[in-house]
């Protein structure tokens, strides 16, 4: 029995270095080996499988994937949820043919990816806009100009850059806030006495909220208040939750996000200023929250590619991604 | 080299996390001592409840951290206090234990002894019970206090600040720069509190 | 002093009671010894006594006060408790855990301190060595005397001891008694011993209280015990060799009294006397005290003879062969056969006389119980 | 009597993966809300299951296949600084977060499945790893010192002497490994592997407690699981000698 289990041991011992070999190589090849969605011979690219990598949130939002699929009329072979912002990664090193990601990310232009053309109109609008509590606003009604100035001069190419500041190039959100605001002269340079305040800002947990965050901070410090910062929070309902409970004062919201998520409406809405509109009345008389200047650029949702996967295969919108993925399952 | 830069040029933001790391932690470990060794003590009076307790503290401990601080936000919202009940819950199977074994395997004699020349339960309780189960008691918080300064990085996801926020970030990013500064910062501040207690450890032993 | 009366305790999920009605009385300065087997009650009975066991029916007395009526923290307080395991706390040194009680009953620090070193030199303990050591540096012997130190502490009228000496080596445990039985000699404490062993039993108690399924067999005089047990399981308990155990275990100190026929003369009796005294003696010579009582020597019926006059002072010759009073019967008869005389004297520390054992007292015993 | 104990034997992880399936149907059928119900479908909640059990059980069979014969390795008194060095390491790696070790492995080895099953495989081969070590090193000297002097080979030796006395301190290595790995697990769906994780996280992520509690549960089900086999597997093979 026992010389049986000494032999046994040592059989054991032979599989285990085997297997340690095997895993040690195994963990190595995981990056080379791309799920399927290599160039075929013929320079043709051949996507076997259509994956599409997407965030917690939006593979569960009404708004997001399941929503998408249902207008649209397709079905991704498979999904792969993953922690924002590492998508664009998983797009970039070919794990996935399609990504989700934001229309603003500084990613899109440095990683070579293009957002498809949403020709439906899924995605409503996102614009985003300072959240701030009415009785922070009455308290100090300077805010409203204060905050309120920081939206107007964002527009979408303006966005990208600054994100890709953050994501590409590594400056502190904060730093890029700073550069910002004081090229657009919203800010100076003298260290303001804070007498006012305190003011709690917060933002969700992705490089353009930290960057507005950053910047609501920046410019109320610089207004003589005195800010805790309390940026980067994790998700939509995480911020909104802490703004109607009061732990935090103000942050930046999405217009689309709002009507959806937090108001709980089914039906998106695709015009900007319809859209502030409503989720401002709406905000105000239910949650007493006052929405202040919206941002000029849009962050909706997108589908991103690879520029040349796009290029070669033709497709420029959903559409055709639609149409493509359906003919693939033929 | 980019390592380096990326740490020299992030010194006062490495700093400031790792204090609110450290607060954190040491806001949940005072927390935790005091209802850890309480319970501890209480349920050395009552055998079942020992048990009760010691198994429902166990099963606590089988709960995934990210999910146990997930629930909790529907109870206390997200942010510092959030991440430092978490931390309770998972700093409490150690200490409890810990304290029960410590005071159960006191030498009987020791305590009849006590009794025999007329303490009464509290100042058995003050003088001899605690004092003696204080190097397993120290052990318990010391175990504890090394595992949730790991479990602290995954509280900074629901709002708990700290030096889990670079770990994030730098996943978000896809940032391995972040994400080194983010462990290195969390191991140093572990093996720190592991030595400082050790030292605490050696110090309450009687021996 | 105690007093239990009709005293039963049942615990909790037993349906057989650990004890039954059982009634005893301690004298105040008396080691009443609890003997018997494991299981008996003994230990039960001695911790009904400072109330860690509440007994079901019947009272205990202390100096006449129903025990059940004094706070039981208070009662311990002045009752002194030592254990086979000791107890000592590990975590404390040796004098903190001898001035457990005194601290407890908030004496000031200095008389705390006077009393610790007064005690560690009581039980032979150099304070200067040992009061900042831990127990764990101790020997079982020396921890045993920390023990006991300890019990004392307060100067408590009354010491239960369960068991002290069981858990030292032989030769420790028997050295531990003697210093025991001197120590008690100054203290004159009410002790109440448990054991076990019955030959500690006889050896240390004034009364031993035998005890079987709960009850009291038999509560005697060591002397008793062994010359007339109760019953068969007494007899047995004490063991086939009565008589040769009777020598081993009895102190001389114990059968000391009008069991011989020798004369004791002070120093300045005249020669004259001894001469009538002389002949009456079972060793054919007279012992020589000084006017304190203390042994000076014999002088033997030829001497007396030889003399012719003047005083005993001047005729007496020294006595080799004398015993201490805490030495036991075959001690004596071991000195006896050593000297080839058939007598020896037993003396206090002060080196007094207090009697004598004859062989003949010996052989008689030994025949009584062979009878 | 031998149906008897077999039975009393399975009854605890039955009940346990009966209780598991409970808990998947009820949240399933009251996935409270649209939301909730994207990820509480069957087949999805089938497959999050079985991408956090292949995780799990990959990395930690190939941890023990791993980690107990290294540990083995180090323990001969010919590595012994090797093994010292080894130890310390260990104890130092111990303390990174688990959550960092996924989040390092995915900027080296990219995203996914595989990343992940490394990262875990890397994480769990500690305890066991030490566990192994420090197991044979608490076997007396005096012992071996008296095996070598009846004559044993050290082969017989560590198979006979102290792989046996060794063999309690090695499977607590592995229990504690297994179920830290169960947790540990939920965090790579951060980084694109699946699992019990994508629930919890979706969770928090739109504020669903269903989706917590259900993917807390079940994972905890899980863990509680594994230690109760590996429990029995214990005993069993103490039983056996």
């Amino acid at each position: 029995m026992l010389s049986k289990k000494g032999s046994l041991f040592w059989l054991a011992l032979v599989v285990a270095a085997v297997m340690l070999l095997a895993v040690g190589c195994g963990g190595g090849s995981d990056t080379a080996e791309k799920s399927g969605d290599e160039s075929g011979g013929e320079g043709e690219p051949v996507i076997k499988e259509w994956v599409f990598a997407a965030d917690h949130e939006f593979s569960v939002r009404p708004d997001g994937l399941p929503e998408l699929e249902k207008v649209y009329g397709f079905e991704f072979d498979r999904v792969e949820v993953m922690d924002l912002g590492v998508t664009y990664g998983a797009l970039k090193d070919g794990l996935v043919p399609v990504a989700m990601g934001f229309a603003t990310d500084g990613r899109i232009g440095a990683f070579g990816l293009v957002n498809l053309e949403d020709d439906k109109h899924f995605f409503p609008v996102y614009n985003p806009a300072p959240v701030v509590r009415k009785e922070v606003l009455d308290k100090y009604p300077e805010i409203k100009d204060i905050l309120g100035a920081i939206g107007p001069k964002l527009d979408t190419e303006t966005m990208i850059e600054l994100n890709g500041k953050v994501d590409i190039d590594g400056m502190e959100p904060k730093e890029v806030a700073r550069q910002f605001l004081l090229e657009q002269g919203l800010i100076d340079e003298e260290k303001e006495e804070q007498t006012k305040g305190p003011v709690v800002v917060g933002s969700k947990e992705f490089t353009e909220q930290l960057i507005l965050g950053a910047m609501s901070v920046l410019a109320l410090e610089d207004a003589g208040f005195k800010v805790t910062d309390n940026t980067g929070l994790g998700g939509t309902e995480m911020a909104r939750n802490a703004l109607e409970s009061g732990e935090i004062d103000t942050y930046w919201e999405y217009t689309g996000t709002a009507w959806l998520v937090a108001l709980g409406h089914e039906k998106p809405i695709t015009d900007s200023e319809e859209a502030f509109q409503k989720v401002s009345e709406e905000d105000l008389a239910k949650n007493n929250l006052v929405w202040l200047s919206y941002a000029k650029f849009d962050n909706t949702y997108t589908l991103m590619m690879r520029k040349d996967d796009a290029e070669k295969l033709g497709i420029k919108t959903i559409s055709d991604l639609a149409r493509m993925i359906n003919e693939s399952k033929k | 080299m980019d390592f380096w830069s990326f740490v020299n040029s992030r010194w006062d933001k490495i700093f400031a996390l790792t204090i609110e790391h450290g607060v954190l932690i040491l806001t949940a470990m005072a927390a935790a001592i005091v209802v850890g060794v309480v319970v501890g003590v209480l349920i050395t009076y009552y055998n079942p409840a020992a048990h009760a307790v010691l198994y429902i503290c166990q099963i606590l401990m089988t709960v995934p951290s990210l999910a146990m601080l997930g629930l909790l936000i529907p109870l206390l919202g997200i942010g510092f206090w959030t991440g430092v009940v978490g931390l309770i819950l998972y700093s409490l199977l150690p200490i409890v234990r810990n304290t029960y074994t410590g005071i159960r395997e006191i030498d009987p004699a020791i305590l009849e002894a006590a009794r025999g020349m007329g303490m009464n339960e509290r100042t058995i309780l003050l003088k001899i019970k605690l004092p003696l189960a204080l190097p397993v008691i120290m052990a318990g918080i010391r175990t504890a206090t090394v595992m949730v300064v790991g479990i602290g990085a995954i509280a900074s996801y629901v709002g708990a600040g700290g030096l889990g926020e670079f770990i994030f970030r730098g996943i978000s990013r896809y940032n391995k720069d972040m994400i080194l500064t983010g462990a290195i910062c969390v191991s140093v501040l572990a093996i720190a509190a592991d030595l400082i207690l050790k030292l605490v450890e050696k110090k309450a032993s009687f021996r | 002093m105690i007093k239990l009366e009709n005293v039963t305790k049942v615990f909790a999920n037993q349906e057989t009671p650990a004890v039954k009605n059982l009634n005893l009385h301690i004298k105040k300065g008396e080691v009443c010894v609890l003997v018997g087997p494991s299981g008996c009650g003994k230990t039960t009975t001695m911790k009904m006594i400072n109330r860690l066991v509440e007994p079901t029916e019947g009272t205990v007395y202390i100096d006449g006060k129903d025990t059940s009526t004094v706070n039981p923290i208070e009662l311990r307080l002045n009752i002194g408790y030592v254990i086979q395991e000791i107890g000592l706390f590990p975590h404390l040194t040796i004098a903190e855990n001898v001035a457990t009680v005194p601290r407890e009953k908030k004496w000031p620090a200095e008389r705390i301190r006077q009393r610790v070193e007064e005690l560690l030199n009581l039980v032979g303990l150099d304070p200067q060595v040992y009061g900042n050591r831990k127990p764990a540096d101790l020997s079982g012997g020396q921890r045993q005397r920390v023990g006991v130190a300890r019990a004392m502490a307060a100067d408590p009228p009354i010491l239960l001891m369960d068991e002290p000496f069981g858990a030292v080596d032989p030769i420790t445990r028997a050295k531990l008694q003697n210093e025991f039985l001197r120590i008690q000699e100054q203290m004159q404490k009410t002790i109440v011993f448990v054991t076990h062993d019955i030959d500690e039993a006889i050896k240390m108690g004034d009364k031993i209280a035998v005890m079987r399924k709960g009850e009291l067999v038999q509560y005697s005089t060591p002397e008793e015990l062994l010359s007339a047990p109760a019953n068969d399981f007494v007899a047995k308990l004490v063991g086939k060799n009565r008589s040769i155990k009777r020598l081993h275990l009895i102190r001389v100190d114990r059968v000391l009294g009008s069991n011989h026929n020798v004369p004791v003369v002070k120093k300045n009796t005249p020669v004259r006397k001894l001469e009538e005294l002389v002949d009456g003696s079972e060793i054919g010579a007279v012992l020589v005290v000084d006017e304190r009582d203390r042994l000076l020597g014999l002088a033997s019926a030829v001497d007396i003879r030889e003399a012719g006059g003047g005083v005993a002072g001047d005729i007496y010759q020294p006595l080799p062969n004398t015993i201490g009073v805490g030495a036991t019967l075959s001690d004596a008869l071991s000195v006896m056969l050593n000297y080839g005389e058939g007598y020896v004297a037993v003396v206090d520390k002060a080196n007094q006389l207090t009697g004598i054992i004859t062989l003949g007292f010996l052989l008689g015993l030994v025949k009584e119980d062979a009878a | 009597m031998q149906l008897k104990s077999w039975l009393a034997r399975v009854a605890v992880p039955l009940g346990l993966i009966l209780a598991g399936v409970a808990v998947a149907v009820y949240f399933v059928e009251n996935p409270g809300g649209a939301m909730a119900a994207r990820v509480l479908s069957y087949p999805k909640v089938i497959r999050l299951i079985n991408e956090h059990l292949l995780m799990v059980v990959v990395s930690s069979s190939l941890a023990i296949a791993a980690a107990v014969p290294l540990g083995i390795l180090i323990s001969r008194p010919a590595l012994r600084v090797l093994g010292i060095i080894i130890e310390n390491i260990i104890n130092v790696a111990q303390t990174v977060p688990s959550l960092a070790v996924l989040a390092l492995f995915m900027t080296i080895l990219g995203l996914g499945f595989k990343t992940a099953v490394f990262a875990l495989w890397l994480y769990s081969l500690l305890p066991i790893l030490r566990n192994t070590y420090a197991g044979i090193k608490s076997v007396p000297p005096d012992v071996i010192e008296a095996a070598r002097g009846m004559g044993m080979t050290p082969l017989r030796i560590l198979t006979r002497i102290e792989l046996p006395l060794a063999y309690p301190i090695v499977m607590a290595g592995i229990r504690t490994a297994v179920v830290v790995n169960v947790g540990t697990a939920t965090l790579a769906s951060f980084i694109g592997a699946g699992g019990l994780g994508m629930m919890i996280i979706s969770g928090i992520s739109v504020s669903r407690p269903t989706l917590v509690l259900c993917g807390a549960l079940l994972s905890a089900i899980m863990a509680i699981l594994f230690d109760n086999v590996l429990g029995q597997v214990e005993n069993y093979l103490l039983d056996r000698g």
